[in-house]
């Protein structure tokens, strides 16, 4: 197991351990690992880039990290299985080990959450999963939560009592199984409060739709996805446009992001 | 074991206290791997291709993952030669300061690669130039050929550059050619003093939901071990036709990979795509070499490829 | 899903009850794979490369392993095409009377090619040739150029084949090009009905203890699916040039990477290497059609392939 | 788990079950597997075409049957790790399923041997394996058997007692670590009977020794290994020269062989 310790004391790669790996909707999973990785997740939004145990896949795969839980020395992955690498990750057991790189990049930045505060939480589909964390962490603050989440059907809504318990939950679904008929922007366009911050992850469409929205908000947070190869900074495989001069100059998802403040980047 | 001369090579411009060179294109300018390691470990660095001005690069995605091996388009995103000057090879010289550094030029022009070649190669730690005539991934001219791919132009742009650059120059070949001789003896009367070998071959991936190709760019370069019996085929090609040494790469993952190369003929040995899947690619290779060269009765890196060399070119 | 009609495609001389053809080489004449199950499941077979006398092929080893693909240099061992006549496709019509055959051509002199193809296009189950201009472990007149990396040579070996063959005449191009559009465009001139492609890369593996290559013959064609990706690329960019029906082939594996390579252009879909992975690769490939088809919202191959086609060739 | 039966009700792929996995001496690994695929083992000298489970590895492994036990419908191989294939194989473990092609091939003809008959054995280094199943079915039909095996050294001898318990067992180690100091073709050289069978396989030095020594003995056979790549007669990759018109006419060795007559084909 390599690693090294930066100044900061920060592991940016360790053999975690898993501990659990459990389906918890079609197709989802959520995986629980430990290691002393788990002491460098200090912001929530950061994610893990995973590799696949599979000489043929080359690339690593980037997910969110669901939930730190640093009393038990663990964090969790809640994900999707789309393609080949995925579907591998998910055969892996507790006890396998799985050789992860991270956290990596800037999460969501909370420092100017206090007390009293009525934050919004935005979240779509499988970008869900790096709000729990969030959420749980806002109401360390004493923040009050309005979480809005989009869904595909009922079938893949994940976490739903845990989110419960943190906040207030308004779902939609696509196909109207649960929650209100359509996709988030409704419940956004429903939104009868103005958000001291507003904080999100999901579909590009969303995420374009909150960007447009909370443009000017002082604090306003959107997490991005990008096909990415080093998943640390060095390959500029990831980039978004930069709001001033698209034409000429981007930022990195995996290192610049995945979490950027709206208004910033062209989506 | 321990005798940090076992494995260094000498090559015109570069003396590497070991023949492991992070690929350029896979390493940026080293500032993110240096939080993974010193990068003092490595032979040398091949930084990210830099041109005249700066190049934002191509639409995203620009990357996709194919069976042992991952397509790129990235369209030589970089700050310019100027920035790269100012801040990257500043940052490495004085961060680095006896880590040579292989500078990889690209350009659209014969006047950009003598100007980028003579600026870079004015930096105190560019002991080497990389002239990129290979990328698949930007348009030469709009006639659907790369530079690399046509003797007369490759040797244009090799002269262009040899005469701009006060270090030595080493030509990028591209695998996608009928003969790749044809391009290296191009190459090597213009002055050349090396080759590195190979760039990306070209390959695309489509979204069988949307029809369109996974990479917005259409196509991109492929690397990574899928890549590695052609690297070794072409290298030898070349090894068997000119006395200039070889940089090789292309697909090498393990230090097994590094050796197999070398016998293929290549003298130094430069890593991409590995970095990805695993940032310690690098340094895991080289803490390797010793035990892979005690296997096959490797005492002395140098010697060994100079033993290959003789060989293959009979001198 | 079980309407065998969603699955069958017609092309010139082929009317194929699915698309799926074991390529050229990977298959022998069938009779081998006819102990694993019917090769009436196929949509057809491509038998092994077939020349005008028998040829021994290459010293041994003739294959090795590569990431995710492998290198091979049988050097077109074959009976000849008085024996192919006699007893292999004999056999086959016997045995599968109705399936038809597709006869890989191959040759070293123009008057070889039209020899082999009158007489093995007499075949009453031969609909169709493949003409082998690309094989890269034989010689061709000793140029070291094979004649489908030289588009006046392509032109002549094609023109015999068309005028001696009573059946279409489909050439196997090679991705070892600077421009495979240059080759594609003589073949089509000199008469072809159709491209197969790609015919393999070319690699090589070194043996670290004795230096020397695996394979015998010092380097072999790559295949498997480490080429898919070169092979989508190469398909994509015939198929935007020429009219002419491609049948596909190059890395394929699975269902999903069939439907992949008809996106970038393919009719049909040839199988080579992956017979070897697992012998049953073809029928299962055929047996999970249907299933990626309604995941991917295809009713009928014939029109889905039709609609691709139209939207690259705006006809 | 595919397979077909032929009319003689061959199965000739199929999903074996690991019984066992054993390291029996450094880098040497005994795999027990069982399966319907057994009962189709007849003839010792076939081989098993094993799938490696790694994506990236498209060719299969070819090794030899070592012992086949009808009663218990199991098989063993015995192989060395030689590079990454046969690594990832020794990781397997009881319970794991193998994707196994064969029995595959022709074996050894014993089809002549009578009781009382004395027969030779003659085996180097990995290629004992396989005579453990001839040197039993010879017992079974009461030969006195005589082994010569020749090894690198003491430590790589296999099964030593259980031949023992066949015959008469005479080994050379190449470093003279245990029994006769040299190869394999001093114990030949040292031969004081006439066999009225010969068996072999091993390294190509000692099977070319032994293809000359008994070229005309009517009942002599050996055992060939050869790369391959379809490993059932498709493809040509395994040829061997034909001794009549070595220069226009070759055998498979997959599908001819491996064991051939000694003097048909050219070493
Ligand atoms: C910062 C970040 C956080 C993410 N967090 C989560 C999460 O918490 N849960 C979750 O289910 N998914 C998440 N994803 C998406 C996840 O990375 C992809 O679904 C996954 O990589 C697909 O891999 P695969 O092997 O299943 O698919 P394949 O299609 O086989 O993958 C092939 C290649 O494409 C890349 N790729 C495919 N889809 C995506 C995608 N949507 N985004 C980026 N790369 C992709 C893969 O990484 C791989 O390199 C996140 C992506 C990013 C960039
Ligand atoms: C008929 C036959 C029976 C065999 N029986 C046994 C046995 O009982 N026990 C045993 O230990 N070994 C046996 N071998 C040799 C065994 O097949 C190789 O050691 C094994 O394939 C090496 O695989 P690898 O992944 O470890 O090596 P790698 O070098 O990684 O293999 C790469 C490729 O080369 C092939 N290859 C490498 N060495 C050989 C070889 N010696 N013969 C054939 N192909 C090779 C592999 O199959 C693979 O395709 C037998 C070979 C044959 C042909
Ligand atoms: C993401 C990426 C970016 C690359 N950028 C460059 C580049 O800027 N200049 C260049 O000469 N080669 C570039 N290459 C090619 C590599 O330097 C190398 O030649 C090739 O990837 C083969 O080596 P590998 O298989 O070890 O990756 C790039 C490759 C990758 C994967
Ligand atoms: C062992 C082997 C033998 C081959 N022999 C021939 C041949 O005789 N004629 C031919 O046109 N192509 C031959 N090929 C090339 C294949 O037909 C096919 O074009 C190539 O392997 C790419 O497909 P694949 O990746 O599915 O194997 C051979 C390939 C292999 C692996
Ligand atoms: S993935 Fe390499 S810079 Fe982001
Ligand atoms: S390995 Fe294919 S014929 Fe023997």
């Amino acid at each position: 197991m390599e690693k090294i310790r930066k100044e900061k004391l920060v592991i940016l790669k360790e053999n975690l351990k898993i501990v659990s790996q459990e389906q918890i909707a079609p197709r989802i999973f959520e995986m629980k690992m430990t290691g002393e990785m788990v002491s460098d997740m200090n912001v929530p939004g950061q994610f893990l880039n995973m590799k696949v145990p599979d000489a043929s896949k080359v690339l690593r795969r980037p997910i969110s990290i669901a939930e730190i839980d640093k009393e038990n020395n663990t964090c969790s992955i809640i994900y999707r299985v789309e393609g080949g690498g995925t579907a591998i990750l998910s055969t892996l057991q507790a006890g396998d080990e799985v050789d992860v790189m991270g956290p990596q990049g800037n999460g969501f930045d909370i420092s100017m959450v206090k007390a009293g505060d009525h934050v919004l939480v935005i979240g779509g589909g499988i970008g869900v999963p790096p709000l729990y964390q969030l959420g749980k962490e806002l109401k360390e603050l004493g923040a009050e939560i309005t979480f809005l989440f989009g869904y595909a059907n009922w079938d893949v809504i994940i976490y739903e009592k845990l989110f419960q318990g943190l906040g207030q939950v308004f779902i939609s679904t696509d196909d109207g199984s649960y929650g209100v008929h359509g996709h988030v922007g409704h419940l956004l366009d429903a939104l009868e409060f103005e958000p001291t911050a507003v904080f999100s992850c999901g579909a590009p469409g969303m995420l374009k739709a909150v960007n447009e929205r909370f443009k000017e908000h002082p604090h306003a947070y959107i997490s991005l996805e990008s096909r990415m190869a080093c998943g640390m900074g060095a390959c500029y495989a990831c980039v978004v446009p930069k709001i001033e001069n698209p034409e000429t100059s981007n930022l990195r998802v995996c290192e610049d992001g995945p979490v950027f403040k709206t208004g910033s980047v062209v989506l | 074991m321990t005798d940090k001369n076992r494995l260094s090579i000498k090559l015109p411009g570069l003396d590497l206290k070991n023949p492991i060179i992070p690929a350029s294109g896979c390493f940026g300018f080293g500032q993110e791997y240096a939080k993974y390691y010193s990068l003092d470990e490595l032979g040398s660095i091949m930084i990210k291709a830099t041109t005249e001005n700066a190049r934002y690069g191509n639409p995203t995605p620009r990357v996709a993952e194919t069976p042992s091996g991952m397509l790129n388009a990235i369209g030589l995103q970089n700050p310019g030669v100027d920035v790269v000057l100012a801040e990257k090879l500043t940052w490495l010289a004085d961060n680095y300061p006896t880590l040579p550094i292989i500078a990889n030029v690209a350009g659209f022009s014969n006047e950009e690669y003598a100007t980028v070649s003579h600026k870079v190669s004015q930096a105190p730690n560019v002991t080497a130039i990389e002239l990129n005539i290979s990328c698949p991934n930007v348009d030469h001219g709009g006639n659907g050929l790369l530079i690399g791919q046509v003797p007369e132009l490759a040797y244009a742009a090799t002269k262009s550059a040899v005469d701009a650059s006060s270090v030595p120059v080493y030509v990028k070949l591209t695998p996608s050619v009928a003969n790749i001789n044809d391009v290296a003896q191009a190459v090597e009367e213009a002055g050349a003093t090396g080759f590195t070998m190979i760039n990306t071959l070209v390959g695309t991936r489509y979204d069988l939901k949307t029809h369109k190709p996974i990479i917005a760019n259409g196509q991109g370069g492929m690397s990574g071990p899928a890549v590695f019996p052609v690297a070794l085929k072409l290298i030898r090609q070349v090894a068997l036709a000119s006395n200039l040494p070889i940089i090789g790469m292309g697909g090498v993952t393990t230090a097994e990979d590094a050796i197999e190369m070398m016998i293929a003929g290549a003298s130094a040995i430069g890593v991409g795509t590995a970095n990805f899947t695993d940032p310690y690619a690098c340094p895991n290779i080289i803490k390797d070499l010793p035990g892979v060269m005690d296997k096959y009765g490797i005492d002395n890196l140098q010697d060994f490829v100079n033993g290959i060399q003789e060989e293959l070119r009979g001198n």
